[in-house]
């Protein structure tokens, strides 16, 4: 099943670095699994926790957070907030059962195309071992 | 059909016989807190006080599918209610709660789920011998061995049950059980009757409720009701864990493109229940929700049903979190009248 | 910590012009129940005790009364409320007034030190419960039930709630009338109840929580009574946008139970009123306090301690630890 | 008429014509639809006052009041203002799109018994909505009845419904029409001033005349004081009432306001035998 089973990936990325991060990444020709779903925010810290707990209802099999390095949020401070809460997010998560490569945070800047390709190649290779996620999902409908 | 005996030893070939249907029994899932499904080759036991969670959820679940369709289709498909249900060990006051709530559902139009639903089970009730501390069925029409909604009476006696049909249903259930049984002697209906006159005699609390469909829209501003609602937490526990409560709310659910629309039970005790999408609330706070929810089953509900729509089960007084009695709410009432 | 000071100096605040009310444990209607009282004036204040059966954390009250407009032509009533509160009630008020929940000036506390409360269950399913009221009461080392002519002794640990078990501020961390004198504080132990969790593996732990919440009901009471659950405009409420839909089924109540206990990380105040509540005996306690536990270890912050502190999630420190962080 | 035995199945309708009665944040859009089943369509029959409930499938439904009147076609007409989760969902229905429709539900305005007398409606905002079928059964039926007196008043000139078709009312003799905003305008040359005070103004005679009130809650309070003030006795004031409703057919308790259930006892409601009810002013 690993050897084929392709992963759904959500991916959060702030506006500023990671989303750029991933553009220089392709204008670059760097090559990276095609798994991931790109969700654009303004900032990592927009990300609220409930983002990542539906994405994993509704059928995703891991789930990445990437912003700016700390120091460098466009909006001074919005990637720390976001640090704390998801760091205990994925406590939380970890502790109700949910594979901890589930649920991946990164820092890529906008110039870090080629860790961009490395964050994701974890990402989705983490997210491949795990296997399908079907704890919390979302359940066809039965009568 | 006259009364019956059964040998406990033979409750789980009694249960077998049963097989082809669906049956349900308290804490089937390992955990005495519901109702729930018995798996296939399980025998419940019986020995339980009464289920946290009312027998109402098969009849009328938490969450229940309506039709489902896909989004952008205009197809509407219905769910085929068609198993026969059978559900075991139902207190007489749970029993009694789907008589009352049935007269809603089949108030003018028929609710087609509940109805169809009523229609396909047996209702196998368990009669208390050993009443719980808040119980106070008698007070309110109801008792220990009452019939009312049961298609068959189960007595414990010691070494036997003792079984009464009491509907066609429950004389089918009879039939089916075939060479298990025994006709019962005299004997056993007497010692049925003498248990349940002291099973009678065990319940301490009771509520007195006469005058009080009529007099309870009169203490509309009556200061009672902040007094017993200032503690209440507005959640809900009294209204979802009451074998009477049957409002619900209707919704909208999508995965993907599976879309269907589906009811689960509401509470009024919530605020959100009667905000109206302008933000004005009719019941802004704990104090209408409360008055609205002791004058809805002693009042409201005997004016258009002429019944009082609470059994007495007692679960209201068990699991409030902040000791929101409704004997004791009643007993305010009595003295405001 | 003697009755007659507590209904003496619960009457004094009473009768107080500035005061509204104050709000205190009273006899429940039977058996062990204790129920809150709102009391007026001096001669309710009779009716006040202080227990081991006084689980109740009655800073709820202080943001669950509804606040309604105002009518044309009235005076809103900015009278203070009085509250009376045990060591981890006290944290509560503290961490409100940190969120400014509530401010200073709204609120009379008065301070119980609390060797510590019974659990309940526990109790009435050792003690059955009867329909008269029974008293408890504290000993050197212990409890003592007191039923009619019959007086039982009970020892502490056989009926501590868990969450006294683990309690480090018995005494109230903050107060303007302090009852009786502090008792004896204990040092952190360890969280049997979430080291168990823990220990077991990933799939494991998936199981238990399933288990545990596809029970839930969702009648919210854990929300509710949580003195730290005051939006006026929950989430867990709101269809516009939906996060949690309303059906009851697993999927839907672990994301509610998910989101109310992310939203309580490094608020909660772990009085353990969600757990005492839940109809379905869900061990609510057991995911507030894992989380309590990672923010004391890794972030070196503790809620509802100091009334000045910055409330966690709405703060930071540059060297937060990220070693999560790939 | 056909139900597809299931009361909570809806009908599918085509939406024929839209167009917007006010703009704005919280602006009403009007639906005209046509049930697509000709069946349902030719068997279909409500009267001035009653409700359905329409929705659209994936976002739910809402209780919206009918606001035609049957005698000008078959068809149906909703108002909606853009509120919530559904409203805003209907708001995207254009010409030709699909809504659910299910009903007609609850009561209706006693027409037949009114015949003879004079009929003064007092609408507010979107509370002219169930007021309008009315208006339009009267017109339609003008010989049965003694004549008809409308009020009808917003916040502001932008916000007033149904704008175009009240010059036609004015110029027939049987009918006055009488509009009214809140707050002065520069364009405006009608009255200025609130709806309760616009009935004192006008002071109706009672006498033979039945008055219906609709519109939010402040305003229903005061119109019901001053037509008191003006000797309409409890018997001659009808309003209609609204509440949150889920189901439409009297089982999910939620309109309940004291032992009624306003989608079924109600929504209308004469003022003798709601003033039993304190819950229906809260």
């Amino acid at each position: 099943m690993s050897a084929t089973f392709e992963p759904n990936i959500v991916a959060f990325l702030c506006n500023w670095c990671s989303y750029a991060g991933a553009d220089l990444a392709g204008t670059s020709r760097e090559r990276y699994p095609a798994n991931l779903q790109i969700i654009r925010v303004m900032c990592s810290g927009r990300v609220n926790p409930l983002y990542v707990m539906n994405a994993l209802q509704q059928g995703a099999d891991g789930v990445l957070v990437s912003g700016c390095h700390p120091g460098d949020c466009h909006y001074m401070e919005g990637n720390y907030y976001a640090r704390r809460r998801l760091g205990m997010l994925k406590d939380l998560m970890e502790f109700i059962g949910v594979d901890p490569r589930r649920f991946h945070m990164s820092w890529v800047s906008a110039s870090e195309g080629h860790k961009w390709k490395e964050v994701v190649e974890k990402t989705v290779e983490d997210a491949r071992e795990a296997g399908p996620f079907e704890g919390f999902r979302r359940r066809q409908i039965d009568w | 059909m006259s009364a019956m005996l059964l040998k406990k030893e033979k409750w789980p070939e009694f249960v077998e016989k049963l097989a082809g249907k669906k049956l349900w029994a308290p804490g089937a899932d390992g955990d005495a807190m519901r109702f729930a499904p018995v798996t296939e080759g399980e025998t419940p036991a019986l020995d339980f006080n009464n289920t946290r969670v009312p027998p109402k959820e098969a009849l009328f679940p938490q969450t229940e599918t309506m039709y489902r369709f896909q989004l952008g289709a205009e197809e509407m498909e219905e769910p085929q209610l068609e198993d026969e249900t059978v559900l075991l060990g139902v207190r007489p006051c749970d029993a009694r709660a789907m008589t009352i709530v049935e007269k809603l559902f089949r108030w003018d139009i028929d609710d087609p789920y509940y109805v169809k639903r009523r229609e396909l089970v047996t209702v196998v009730g368990l009669a208390c011998s050993d009443p719980g501390l808040n119980c106070f069925c008698t007070s309110v029409g109801g008792g220990p061995a009452s019939t009312e909604g049961l298609d068959l009476l189960m007595v414990d006696l010691g070494d036997n049950y003792l079984l009464e049909a009491l509907t066609e249903k429950g004389e089918t259930l009879l039939e089916s059980a075939g060479d298990l049984l025994e006709k019962a002697d005299s004997d056993a209906v007497k010692e049925k009757e003498k248990l349940v006159l002291e099973a009678e005699k065990k319940i301490k609390r009771e509520v007195k409720t006469e005058g009080v469909p009529e007099g309870l829209p009169g203490l509309w501003e009556d200061p009672l009701w902040q007094n017993v609602s200032a503690s209440c937490l507005g959640c809900g526990t009294c209204t979802y864990l009451c074998p009477t409560c049957h409002c619900f709310d209707i919704q909208d659910e999508t995965e993907g493109f599976e879309s269907r629309r589906c009811r689960m039970w509401d509470s009024c005790m919530f605020g959100e229940y009667t905000l109206h999408t302008s933000g004005h609330n009719p019941r802004p706070t704990r104090r209408e929700r409360t008055r609205n929810r002791i004058s809805h089953k002693y009042s409201y509900y005997v004016d258009k049903f002429d019944v009082i729509a609470c059994v007495g089960c007692g679960r209201c007084i068990n699991l409030c979190p902040v000791n929101i009695d409704i004997v004791e709410i009643l007993k305010k009432v009595e003295e405001a009248l | 910590m003697e009755l007659e000071q507590l209904q003496k100096t619960a009457a004094e605040v009473a009768d107080r012009e500035d005061v509204k009310y104050v709000i205190g444990w009273k006899k429940g209607s039977y058996g062990y129940r204790v129920a809150p009282g709102f009391i007026e004036d001096a001669a309710g204040a009779a009716e006040l005790i202080f227990s081991p059966l006084c689980t109740a954390n009655l800073a709820t009250y202080l943001t669950l009364v509804e606040k309604l407009p105002v009518p044309r032509g009235q005076e809103a009533d900015d009278r203070k409320v009085a509250v009376m509160v045990k060591g981890c009630d006290s944290r509560a008020v503290a961490q409100l007034l940190v969120e400014k929940g509530i401010g200073r000036e709204e609120v009379v506390v008065i301070g119980c030190p609390c060797p510590g409360v019974v659990d309940p269950e526990l109790l009435a399913e050792k003690y059955p419960e009867t329909e008269e009221t029974v008293e408890i009461k504290w000993t050197e080392d212990g409890f003592l039930l007191v039923r009619g002519e019959e007086e039982i002794e009970i020892s502490r640990d056989e009926l501590l709630a868990e969450k006294c078990r683990l309690c480090r501020y018995p005494n109230p961390v903050i107060s303007d009338v302090m009852l009786g004198e502090p008792v004896e504080t204990r040092e952190l132990v360890e969280d049997e109840g979430v080291a168990e969790i823990e220990n077991r593996d990933v799939d494991e732990r998936a199981a238990y929580w399933e288990e545990q919440f596809a029970k839930c009901v969702r009648c919210y009471s854990c929300r509710n009574v949580c003195p730290l659950c005051y939006c006026q405009d929950c989430i867990l409420d709101r269809l516009n946008p939906t996060w949690v839909n309303r059906a009851v089924n697993f999927s839907e109540n672990t994301a509610f139970n998910i989101a109310r206990a992310f939203h309580l990380a490094g608020r909660c105040i772990e009085c353990g009123e969600c757990e005492r509540v839940c109809p379905a005996n869900i061990p609510l306690g057991r995911l507030n306090r894992k989380l309590a536990r990672e923010v004391r270890d890794k972030y070196g912050f503790e809620p509802g301690v100091d009334p000045e502190a910055e409330p966690f999630q709405a703060s930071f420190k540059p060297d937060d630890p990220e070693d999560f962080i790939l | 008429m056909k139900t597809n035995g299931n009361p909570y199945i809806p009908h599918t309708a085509t939406v024929e014509e839209t167009w917007f009665e006010t703009y704005g944040e919280r602006c009403i859009k009007t639906f005209k639809v046509v049930f697509d089943d000709q069946e349902v369509r030719e068997n279909w029959s409500h009267q001035p006052g009653q409700c359905a409930m329409i929705g659209v499938l994936g976002a739910g439904e809402s209780m919206i009041s009918i606001s035609c009147s049957p005698t000008e076609g078959k068809f149906l007409r909703f108002s909606v203002m853009r509120m919530g989760k559904v409203t805003q969902a209907l708001h995207q229905l254009e010409p030709g799109d699909k809504m659910m429709v299910r009903g007609p539900y609850g009561n209706s305005f006693p027409v037949d018994e009114w015949q003879g007398k004079k009929i003064l409606t007092i609408g507010g905002g979107i509370g002219q909505a169930p007021l309008r079928p009315i208006v339009e059964y009267v017109r339609a039926n003008l010989d049965q009845y003694e004549g008809l007196t409308m009020i009808y008043g917003a916040r502001t000139s932008g916000d007033l419904c149904f704008k175009g078709e009240f010059e036609e009312m004015e110029s027939c003799s049987d009918l006055s029409c009488h509009l009214t905003i809140d707050v002065e305008e520069e364009d405006w040359s009608g009255n200025v001033g609130f709806v309760p005070q616009m009935l004192l103004d006008l002071n109706p005679s009672p006498e033979n005349t039945i008055a219906i009130t609709c519109g939010p809650p402040i305003m229903i309070r005061f119109v019901l004081e001053n037509l008191k003030k003006l000797g309409f006795s409890d018997e001659q004031i009808y309003t209609t009432l609204e509440n949150r409703m889920k189901c439409g057919i009297g089982k999910c308790g939620r309109c309940n306001a004291g032992g009624m259930y306003v989608c079924k006892d109600g929504p209308v409601f004469s003022y003798a035998v709601l003033k039993e009810i304190p819950e229906a002013f809260a």
